[in-house]
């Protein structure tokens, strides 16, 4: 059996999975501020379904990444006792809900990533990142399935709706690009034949993003402009009011078996 | 009675389930429609007390479990929505009703969240109550009402369990969790007492309703079972139920106890509780600003409608 | 020199110096929150004033609550260390700003109580009390009038202005009557001379809100029903929230000098 | 150069003050409006960065400091509004020129506060390079610029001073806080470089605003004035400038350092800062939804005006 620990450093395998278990917390902590506000019955289990499948797969990426790092820590300390410029997310990922719309979009962009990223991950040379991919993979095509549809019925529906939904992609737009900029970490990841380099997942994102905007009748903005930071910690101001209240109890709790 | 009713009473006395295409009278139906969509209104504004700490869960284990439960809250409303739309009114005449004032929800999600073990005593105590009223109602006379009842005990019952685990983390924890399950405990009690109803002998519709197999317990025997289960309950996890005079009655086979302060439940009733005006106002404003997704939806589904099937 | 100490148990007086310190300390929170978003640069600034006084208000009373306990704690471990239950404000303070209107008549509610409240403590047989109520009543008289002015220029502004204002009024007034409800810490501070009864203040603030409201078109909701429960520890929901962020930094970092 | 301008400009070289109702040159004018627009635009802008931490100030006292700041900053946007309107424009029409992207605000508040010790470096940094630049607009030509000037940087000076002493306690504090201050000098020093503007080498409008006395002296000479202060600073605290070639020049009498990354300053101008969506977006948002209390007081005020006086 393959282990990741006998082909790479510990430092960059740790770092590298706490992108994805801090992506995949931040996020599902934002589509959990959802919980009974959204526009139908239908949506509020859909949104709580991505949530759980989010908050389920940070506790398996997290879980590996303490193991890794080797010093105690699991997915609570990980989760509830860094402060932000020790999270790893995408910072498409720690953007405001804004309206549905918003959400939505920034659901479809970073599952339209995700699932060529997981399906990839599948075949890594460790077999718990494979076994996290394989997972993670089939919630993912579902997810994306279901915001890749409503991205075009709403983007296609009424004029507003239209416009709502253009005005969140032209708002997240620049914060995209992040996903496909490798560092040292993915070059090393992806010499081990542990991950593939992010800037491989392009062509993938790029024709399932231009397949439903195109019939979502939404433009795709012509800057490629991209903000970057979260990768190593430097995010927006949003993350620390979203850590603030996610890591209330057990700062003020320390201790504590809850 | 005319000879319809009679007929219809002689089926539900004899144990059949009524359908949504057979005959009933039409106080069975009203009454019905107002019984299943209060109950539906009651899952969807329950996603709001829990879904306020859904963001500041203490553990991702326990974050995940509190998402799942919100999620079934929402399943179930589909549910119950579902069944009195077999009886001729469509979810959104209910919910507009609901925001208009005119349709309630259970009182006890007009009451805060304020600890985490607030999520522990809303399985343990509000679920606890919950089910008390409808295990029952799975023998209820309308079929799409008492199937759903099925589905919905079996997920409540797990939701309990769930909520008792909490309660008993945080009784057997550190001070300050105890602190907390005891205030939660301190603040729920009487609440999930009142969700029982007032005593039987002041309501109207009760007689018929029982008749009807629409109610199968009295008010007052269910929160007499449900404070004979939960006591001991209690007990086990070392916590105080705020009662001075709950005690135990060999004579009568179960506990003596207070009768909640029933003018507080006729102003949370009113619409003075702690949260009324903030529950029902979430759930207009989720309404209303997703109108705009709800159109869009509907005017696509139009524009495909129209459009040939080879494009 | 007379000392509260000689008059009241420690306990009672520092139940009291909360209810003074986290009302101006939790109001202060709200009031700073508008910090570069309100309606016109003037509302800027006098926001800032009011929260900066209000700030200040809370830090004489903790200092001093503080002292009473005698275990050490100070202005900052009152303030950053205690849960919300431990908070005794009025849940007026903590209600959310909404819409400017809103937090306006929040403050006018509050300030129309403060006022009188302050000028009998001016006389409290504590000096200490006196000496803090001296300070903050010259800062509150000076907001009172500015909040009423406000209060009664929107209310006889636009339509939109007036049913803004009044849905305002509306919502908040539920909360206006928990600062009548004496009880028996308020008893033994009256009884001590060290502060007024809290019923004895509705004359005064009765006859402010009319004046204000008639001129200012208003009506009176006609309910009096009263929330209650912050004096004793038992908030709404907002508290929590509030706190999350205001505690943030102390509650990561304990220990540390800033 | 017509005998009026003749006559400005040597009034100007005199040392003359040139006061609103003066004849000037219509590009003096507008050149004015620009930059007093901007400054204040700035100072209003400003209080954004900061205003995120509010809410989240470790002390009392802290916040007590910082919330007395950000109004401070709002005052000065009020007096550069008013010296703004001399010339002739309102302040409403500088603010919708703003929110229409046609004027811009110091782009060093596109940068994100994301840790308490940005708090420190804003008032350290940005509110040095803020003196350097103003101090000597405290002699510029034009009267009420000068005279708002010296009220300004008589309040940056006690910011910055505040600013440092936050620094100082971070840089001396535990592990966490002195990489907190570590963090903020390594994200804020380049942008405060830019501060300053590209070198005037670069710039078109230099010559004839320092002809003018609305610009004193060159980008370059006060940026290097601003590392030559700052550097010594940075070693007091103990804190690394990020920046491998700073060393002191004993020839030239400065220290010798490392550009800023001019391509960024041109991206965030062109709005790709971390924050111009944002920051811009907070301020047209505030103003929307203000709309309704500006036009509650005019019309009051309107009412006010034709009520008979006994009224």
């Amino acid at each position: 059996m393959t282990e990741a620990s006998d082909l790479i450093a510990n430092d960059i395998l740790f770092d590298w999975l706490l992108r994805r278990g801090d992506t995949a917390l931040v996020l599902g902590h934002r589509v959990s501020e959802w919980c009974g506000h959204a526009p139908a019955l239908e949506e509020d289990i859909a949104l709580a379904n991505v949530a759980l499948d989010l908050i389920g797969q940070a506790r398996l990426w997290l879980s590996y990444a303490g193991e890794v790092e080797g010093k105690g820590r699991g997915e609570n300390e990980l989760a509830f006792l860094r402060d932000a410029w020790d999270f790893r997310n995408l910072l498409l990922a720690e953007q405001p809900n804004g309206d549905f719309g918003q959400t939505l979009m920034r659901q479809f962009l970073i599952e339209a990533y995700d699932l060529p990223l997981l399906r990839a991950l599948e075949r890594s040379a460790d077999e718990r990142i494979a076994a996290i991919a394989a997972k993670a993979g089939k919630e993912t095509a579902y997810h994306l399935d279901r915001s890749s549809d409503l991205v075009i019925r709403l983007g296609d529906g009424t004029s507003e709706s239209h416009a709502r939904m253009q005005s969140a992609l032209d708002t997240l737009w620049p914060f995209s690009g992040e996903m496909f900029c490798g560092d040292g970490v993915d070059d090393a990841m992806s010499d081990a034949g542990l991950a593939p380099k992010p800037e491989s997942l392009k062509p993938a994102w790029t024709e399932t993003v231009e397949a439903v905007l195109a019939e979502a009748t939404l433009t795709r903005p012509q800057s490629d402009f991209a903000h970057s930071g979260g990768l190593s910690g430097r995010h927006t101001e949003h993350l620390g009011h979203l850590l603030a209240q996610m890591q209330f109890l057990q700062r003020a709790y320390p201790g504590a078996t809850w | 009675m005319s000879e319809e009713e009679r007929a219809f009473q002689e089926r539900i006395d004899r144990g059949d389930k009524i359908e949504p295409n057979d005959w009933m009278p039409d106080g069975y139906r009203k009454t019905l429609i107002r019984q299943i969509g209060q109950h539906a209104h009651s899952e969807i504004v329950g996603q709001l007390p829990e879904g306020n700490w859904i963001t500041r869960a203490p553990t991702l284990e326990r974050k995940a479990i509190l998402l799942a439960k919100v999620q079934d809250e929402a399943g179930h409303g589909l549910y119950l929505y579902c069944a009195a739309e077999t009886l001729g009114v469509s979810r959104d005449e209910l919910i507009e009703l609901l925001h208009a004032g005119k349709m309630k929800y259970s009182s006890i999600f007009n009451y805060p969240t304020l600890n985490w073990a607030d999520i522990g005593a809303i399985g343990w105590l509000v679920d606890g109550a919950a089910i008390m009223n409808q295990v029952p109602l799975q023998r209820t006379s309308f079929g799409p009402y008492a199937r759903a009842m099925v589905r919905i005990c079996k997920e409540e019952s797990f939701h309990q369990r769930q909520g008792f685990d909490i309660m008993m983390k945080m009784a057997r924890g550190t001070q300050d969790l105890r602190r907390m399950a005891q205030d939660a405990l301190d603040r729920y009690w009487y609440p999930s007492l009142m969700m029982f109803g007032p005593s039987d002998k002041e309501s109207v519709h009760s007689a018929q309703s029982m008749a009807w197999k629409i109610k199968i317990n009295t008010n007052d025997e269910l929160r007499q079972k449900f404070v004979d289960q939960t006591a001991p309950q209690a007990d086990y996890l070392g916590l105080k139920i705020p009662d001075e005079k709950l005690r135990w009655n060999e004579e009568k086979g179960g506990y003596d106890f207070s009768e909640p302060d029933w003018n507080e439940f006729f102003e949370v009733l009113k619409g003075n509780g702690p949260c009324n005006r903030e529950r029902l106002g979430a759930r207009i404003r989720a309404w209303d600003d997703g109108a705009w997704v709800r159109e869009g939806l509907m005017a696509h589904a139009e524009k495909q409608a129209i459009r040939p099937a080879a494009e």
